[in-house]
């Protein structure tokens, strides 16, 4: 059921997709059913876990303290990182990180990053010198496709989910408080992928139908309605009419998404 | 381990957690809930959280480790970077790799490896919330995997810790008594075939105090013989109406 | 991309390089350049400065990943150590690994993978000098050293980005625009074809800003595909002449 | 002699030993000649060389100056590794530490650590900023058998050659003085493998040997007769009854190790 | 063109060497035509590219700020680097350096270093805390033969080609003034590879020579005349006899080349 | 090389550690020490210690570095972390990249590869404790570790360094002289050959000062080379008796 489908099943999909449906009864712009459960990981700072459709992802927040980056002095530092670990499917092997997880990681970076969704500013301690870090780590444990859309859900449901812990600088010290306060954030980007076969576009993609769409378009959107990072993949190519459609319908699910989320 | 601590357990006998000494923590199995592999378990132990999946018999990667007369076992035991309080580096851990080979070599005497030569079975572990004693709950969790992957088992291996804190012997010990504690051993074992499959220590312990030790953790590892067999159960039962429905598909 | 900084466009819409907000860098294409290579093209776009040389098609190492009904087709985008103000550390980063990927994904629309089965084409991009949009004049390059290795294509890939710098949106951006500007769309185009095959966005953009940008950076893209159909006329002129040299030896 | 050995020769080995012998003329439970030179390496603080029966392992430690671990801001540092140069075996391969090494290495940390063998509050400068930091680094040179045992031997012989440099604090800044003082031992474990084969236990596994065992069971031992550190090790198991049996052997061949160490 | 010759083809290089000719016209002992472009990569504090026949080398330059060795806490830091990238040559491969590119480095290295090029001296800005550090980054960008003597050539040319920026210390804080200084060189040495066949020397061996001769000797040599580095290389030998012959022709060919270059 | 020290020699021509110019350190051959080895060799050579044991020939591993026609040299340089004053981390390091690089460039020539076609020889060499010279020492004691395995040589290969201290030339520099001295010339040689397999130079001499150390570094392989002749032929009565015990087993 997770490997490499057949060609007869591929043509299968393809045809299906042709006529507006999809294998599964979906029409071509529906999502599949998701949740989020966010502190499933009590002991970190932050946690999420998404399932949509049967991908399933878990992200966690860990909270340190470092130093700010030479050209930002005054703010808090943001990594993510993301792990397909093996467990999750049979095609996936253990090993530093590979192009896929590198690109995942740095779509989703991206979209948080650029809609400046923490407010990074309040992040700083020290300035110039101590600052917090706010590792985001992204662990695939189940995929069924769209790990993008997922990855994102995730990751900013569980940095909306995080608490970090109240603090005071004594004697040039940091000294802890009692108390937690919520991750300052100020935008809340949703991330929307749309699959290109043929010249149907089509939104999140199953496993089965990653195998046979020619290209896909990632868009993060923020509240306003602002694209905030791009990214198209995969071997194929949009015309310029396809990519206008395609951002077009982004937003579309993007709205539909935020309503549902409440965000 | 270090010696000077708060009191982990108080007069009465009752730890810092409220258990007894010969208490387990609280423990949650599920199998099968990781559609792709061919068998998976989640376990929570305490406050550990651990998912394991397993995927074969299949072919053997890299090739030159596949063995003529018999099926290779490989086990990875992995923690997730948010799963400790300072976040490690995924890059696997010194301790990461020995603690892979001793959660294989306990597996390895439940398998029938002459029965699938040429082939290989991967234990996957990830350890997604650590409080102390993840190697046990991680042996308990491959073992629930290995079985929902279906390929025969002379028996399941299940896993616990007993070990000293302060003065007494006590059974499953939590993140603060396994730091603080005087010894922790974590023990694996079958037992249909009373057979201890993974023993290790960290601490001092007299040989009575071992002794007693292995006793109490063999019972503990009893107990959780018992949920093992019923979270089988509740799976199979699961399992032939998931299956009906996918055979309509 | 940091929101302070001096003033990048004047009113009168004229850029601190002296550009109005449609108009490209310099450009310098040059194919043929590397005799080892069996295609090879070098670029500078502004002050960026890229080299790329294509071998294949050929054996494909490692072997597992050849493909028994097509060419496979691998990519490295690499940046030398001097390319940027601060050395960078020769292993390849995750960024490059990154631009690896959406480089090769760019390319490959262009090709004909199934007309070499069982083979391999490396693109190897060294960049030597980074002023901003590396990537776009690493694709520029890249189609010509294809083109130069003697394979066919569909058309030619052409890279460039348009992006916003205070309010404006503007074409080409170089360094300064592009860390203090506030959006960069980098786009790869097969002007005969029609067809988009690279196309990222950092920033923010409204969605008119953003069709804008597109439009514009696809402007661009003709305009230098121009450029590069002249850089491959004047190669076959030089190759000719080299040619006979070389069959005379 | 020493690539794995055919299965006639494991079933005659295997088959001996059910009588109560061994090929070699050893009893079950007798170890195989031992010698330790000390000081083999002068330049390095501590040095031991261990010769058990064909094994031969080298021990080197080195001792300097670093920052102690947060929770123990007035211990110095031990750290263990082991090397199985490839000049040792044929079967052993360059290359980064092998799950092999790394165990190796990890149980003999555990003994030394587990006993408290060094007085490590003794090994402080300056808390929280500065300690000796002890490099045991193990390295085999011929393997011929029971590696853990010889190693073990091997590092604590080392350790009790180690001399480190006098030093003072002057200004804040460390200044080595004349002389040197005896790494400061507090305890002086001795390291048991049993090995298990059918029904028998056997004590110091040869090379061949170890090819037909089903499990070994590591014990470090203190002066008390304590258990430090215990690891159970291969593809076999134990009984409960058996373990109980083989911690006794473990004690009595330590004790007897004891005495002839004059430890 | 560029990949493993033929048998035929090397007997036929061989031969035509035995007649004191070479299949591209030249004698045994002269070069390749070279050329020199200095600044080529204007953002890096100094550059140069070197074509040596079809082998071309592009060395640049980064001077940065760091610690000084613990021994030398008076002088500025000199690393040398080579890629060998895998555009230059259809046997080159992507990954960590292997031995050639490490030689490579290596060699260069020494040639600056023994002869002390650099002025490192001058490089220091507080003593045993922070210095200027020169990365020497060596570029093959393709590959027909003798990478050892143009690289050196390329690495020489850049460090003359160097800027470094003015600074003061103000309040123990570094800090950049106005304009550059020029990259302190107190010797500017020559490197000549020289290579055997049976019993001629030739210099300048081009990629399809050196896969026929049995050894090289690499000799960096300074204004006066003196021997700064040696390196012999492959699996070849010299008779003591032809070690003093190929000596003589170095020096030969090194004063050559410094007066064309005027250094 | 640094130019500020202590007087490394007097004015009589004695050096810090009591040699003349052109003595040698004291040396200790060894053969035959490793038993799993196929032929192995320790060498004192003033305060170096160092182990060489050699396996082979054998199967080629990674099998594409098999040669059809030939056998293949392999040769590890290693340092052990206790061999130098400061802790050196067990990973290869570039110096110890280059050391065996030129070490196996200086056994090959007394090698007959083509007799072992399709097959390797793996030569490690172990430093347990370094004194200057530790290349030389290598190759002195790998060519007894070829010897002892068994397969044919030209001849022996041996290795001893000159170079020059204060204005002198001197044999056999040590580690004092080595780091303050100025220059190294360190030689391996085949005197039945004539033949020069090694030769590298750190610091600065004249021509003459060169060949002088050219010489005087062959004049100290040639004495080595007496030694090395004894500890073979020691090697091989001791030998005769092992292996008749072995034989009786």
């Amino acid at each position: 059921m997770s490997s490499p489908i057949t060609k007869v099943r591929q043509r299968q999909i393809a045809q299906t997709m042709e006529t507006g449906k999809r294998m599964d009864g979906r029409t071509l712009t529906d999502y599949r059913e998701f949740t989020i459960e966010q502190g499933v990981i009590e002991k970190a700072e932050g946690s999420a876990r998404v399932f949509l459709g049967k991908t399933q992802i878990l992200v966690g927040i860990k909270v340190e303290t470092g130093e700010p980056f030479p050209d930002t002095p005054n703010e808090g530092v943001m990594t993510v990182n993301a792990e397909l670990v093996p467990l999750a499917s049979p095609t996936y092997e253990t090993g530093p990180p590979d192009e896929t997880s590198i690109e995942l990681a740095r779509i989703v970076d991206r979209g948080i990053r650029e809609s400046k969704a923490i407010d990074t500013e309040k992040l700083c301690i020290e300035p110039g010198k101590k600052v917090f870090v706010v590792f985001v780590d992204i662990y695939v444990l189940n995929y069924d496709g769209n790990l993008i859309d997922a990855a994102a859900l995730a990751a900013m449901s569980a940095l909306m989910n995080t608490k970090m812990p109240n603090y005071e600088i004594k004697d040039g010290e940091l000294k802890l408080k009692q108390g937690y306060t919520q991750l300052p954030m100020k935008s809340h980007p949703v991330t929307v992928t749309i699959g290109k076969i043929g010249e149907k576009l089509i939104v999140d993609a199953a496993m089965e139908e990653e195998q046979v769409i020619d290209a896909r378009l990632t868009m993060a959107i923020n509240e306003e309605g602002n694209i905030c990072a791009i990214q198209k993949g995969l071997s194929g190519y949009f015309t310029p009419q396809q990519l206008i459609e395609a951002s077009k319908l982004a937003r579309e699910k993007a709205d539909e998404q935020r309503k549902k989320l409440k965000w | 381990m270090s010696e000077k601590h708060e009191k982990l357990i108080d007069k009465k006998g009752i730890r810092l957690d409220g258990r007894k000494a010969d208490e387990l923590r609280s423990l949650k199995l599920e199998v099968g809930v990781l559609p792709n592999a061919d068998g998976s378990a989640y376990v929570e132990h305490g406050k550990n959280k651990i998912l394991v999946g397993v995927f074969g018999p299949r072919e053997v990667h890299p090739k030159h480790l596949m063995k003529a007369d018999r099926m290779v076992l490989k086990c990875r035991y992995h923690m997730a970077p948010f799963s400790v309080p300072e976040r490690k580096s995924p890059a696997p851990s010194r301790r990461e790799v020995e603690l892979s080979k001793v959660i294989r070599e306990s597996l390895e005497p439940a398998l029938f490896p002459e029965l699938y030569p040429r082939t290989g079975i991967d234990v996957y572990v990830e350890v997604l919330q650590a409080d102390g004693g993840t190697r046990c709950a991680a042996i308990t969790a491959a073992a629930l995997a290995l079985a929902d992957s279906g390929i025969p088992m002379r028996d399941l291996v299940v896993a616990c810790a007993a070990g000293k804190v302060e003065d007494t012997v006590v059974l499953d010990l939590y993140d603060a008594e396994d730091k603080l504690g005087a010894a922790d051993v974590p023990v694996a074992y079958m037992p249909n075939l009373n057979a201890v499959t993974l023993l290790q220590m960290d601490g001092q312990l007299s040989p009575e105090e071992f002794e007693k030790a292995l006793n109490m953790a063999m019972e503990g590892c009893k107990k959780i013989y018992a949920l093992q067999k019923e979270a089988l159960k509740n799976k199979y039962m699961t399992t032939k109406v998931e299956t009906k429905e996918e055979t309509e598909e």
